[in-house]
């Protein structure tokens, strides 16, 4: 269980590595990777092309919500490992943004787990994102979609 | 008491945090929300947005209507919008 | 779209980048790594030490298997690209045996692309494995859990 | 014809394929593996274990009631173990 909330890129095959070294009960590794996109598409008709956006957190809370996130997820499934790391600042499209990983000796465990890790990321981690579009700055709101994603792990 | 805003709150707000002292009357996150709206201009902008608020006392996430009690520091920010 | 059937182990985090390279539509990258176990559970109670695995696959039949699953994949979810790298030959615990990566715009057909690639792949591709462990060499059943996984994406 | 064995079957029946002349009455894959367990102790072991074959016509996966038809390739393997 580790989170890490920093400015600079991550190493994404380096972190998987990492992960799985040393335990061969390890069997099964999902990761997610997630990457600024030059557009922002909302409900399919507007469309904004993004320059870059900047990430919002709230320093020592976030860290504390990522944890209890990853610790919910030890709860539910037989995880071996896993791993939440988080950029903040500015980020232009192409760059990683978010990595979340789950380990397991099967692969059902690690894919729900992995999975629920960036549901529920996305709806109870305290970061905000404001768009660098030709309009000006634009505040990223909350999608319905990503709530009912999180919802669909309500016990 | 310490007050915090985040994201487009501290945007408009046109501070990162203020000490405020509001008067006895302001029991929940609610009233202070409500009081914070009147102390200028900016806050009442900020604070009318028809978006539903989060909030949160020392650090820890509650829901509008709790009392704030001997909190030092209230919270107040936008849904968040984490990971891709 | 690109599967490669292979004995040299594979770098995930040079497939990973290369697979959003120059291309700012993706978003979301979900990938699995599968890995050698040191032991072979088998219905909760059978256990077996395994110190190697061997896997054999069916040259110029595999290839193609795994492009039509990959093909599948692409007719089910908006992918921008996806990747299947498999290993044969001998393999220790630890060793990586398969990598699959799915690439979107937005995370759930990236996930739900990577569990059908994976899902499929065990029941749909002609690969066998033989364990060497401590009783001799046991070839691996298939278990009905993959049958019924792969089950779950029929139409 | 040419009939392939893969993994465990390859092991039990001994090599990993060889031309065989079956009857005009071996017309399915179930016949030819009927015919083919006959030929040898060897064959008749690995053809004897109680599990489900796959087989395949010139490469291309088939049930095993499947007519060989003019195919110049049979094979014959345990299911897939691929994956993790």
């Amino acid at each position: 269980m580790v989170v890490r909330v920093q400015v600079e890129d991550f190493d994404v095959g380096g972190e998987l590595d990492a992960i799985a070294r040393g335990n061969p009960r390890i069997g099964a590794i999902t990761s997610f990777v997630g990457l600024v996109r030059d557009m922002h598409v909302k409900e399919g008709y507007h469309r904004d092309a993004v320059k870059a956006l900047t990430l919002e957190h709230w320093p020592g809370v976030t860290d504390k919500a990522l944890a209890d996130i990853e610790a919910e997820a030890h709860r539910r499934w037989s995880l071996d490992a896993s791993l939440i790391v988080h950029r903040y600042g500015r980020l232009e499209p192409g760059e990683r943004i978010v990595l979340v990983v789950a380990a397991s000796p099967h692969r059902d465990d690690a894919f729900d787990a992995c999975r629920f890790l960036i549901d529920w990321l996305k709806t109870k981690a305290p970061f905000w994102k404001v768009e660098d579009t030709p309009s000006g700055e634009k505040w990223v709101a909350a999608h319905g979609d990503d709530d009912a994603a999180a919802k669909k792990w309500e016990p | 008491m310490k007050v915090r805003y985040f994201a487009w709150i501290r945007q408009k707000v046109g501070v990162a945090e203020e000490e405020v002292s509001p008067p006895a009357d302001v029991r929940t996150i609610q009233d202070l929300l409500d009081w914070l709206a009147r102390t200028s201009p900016r806050h009442a902008e900020a604070f009318s947005e028809a978006k539903v608020f989060g909030a949160a006392l020392d650090q820890a996430i509650m829901p509008l209507d709790t009392p704030i009690g001997a909190a030092r520091e209230v919270a107040f920010f936008p849904p968040f919008t984490g990971g891709l």
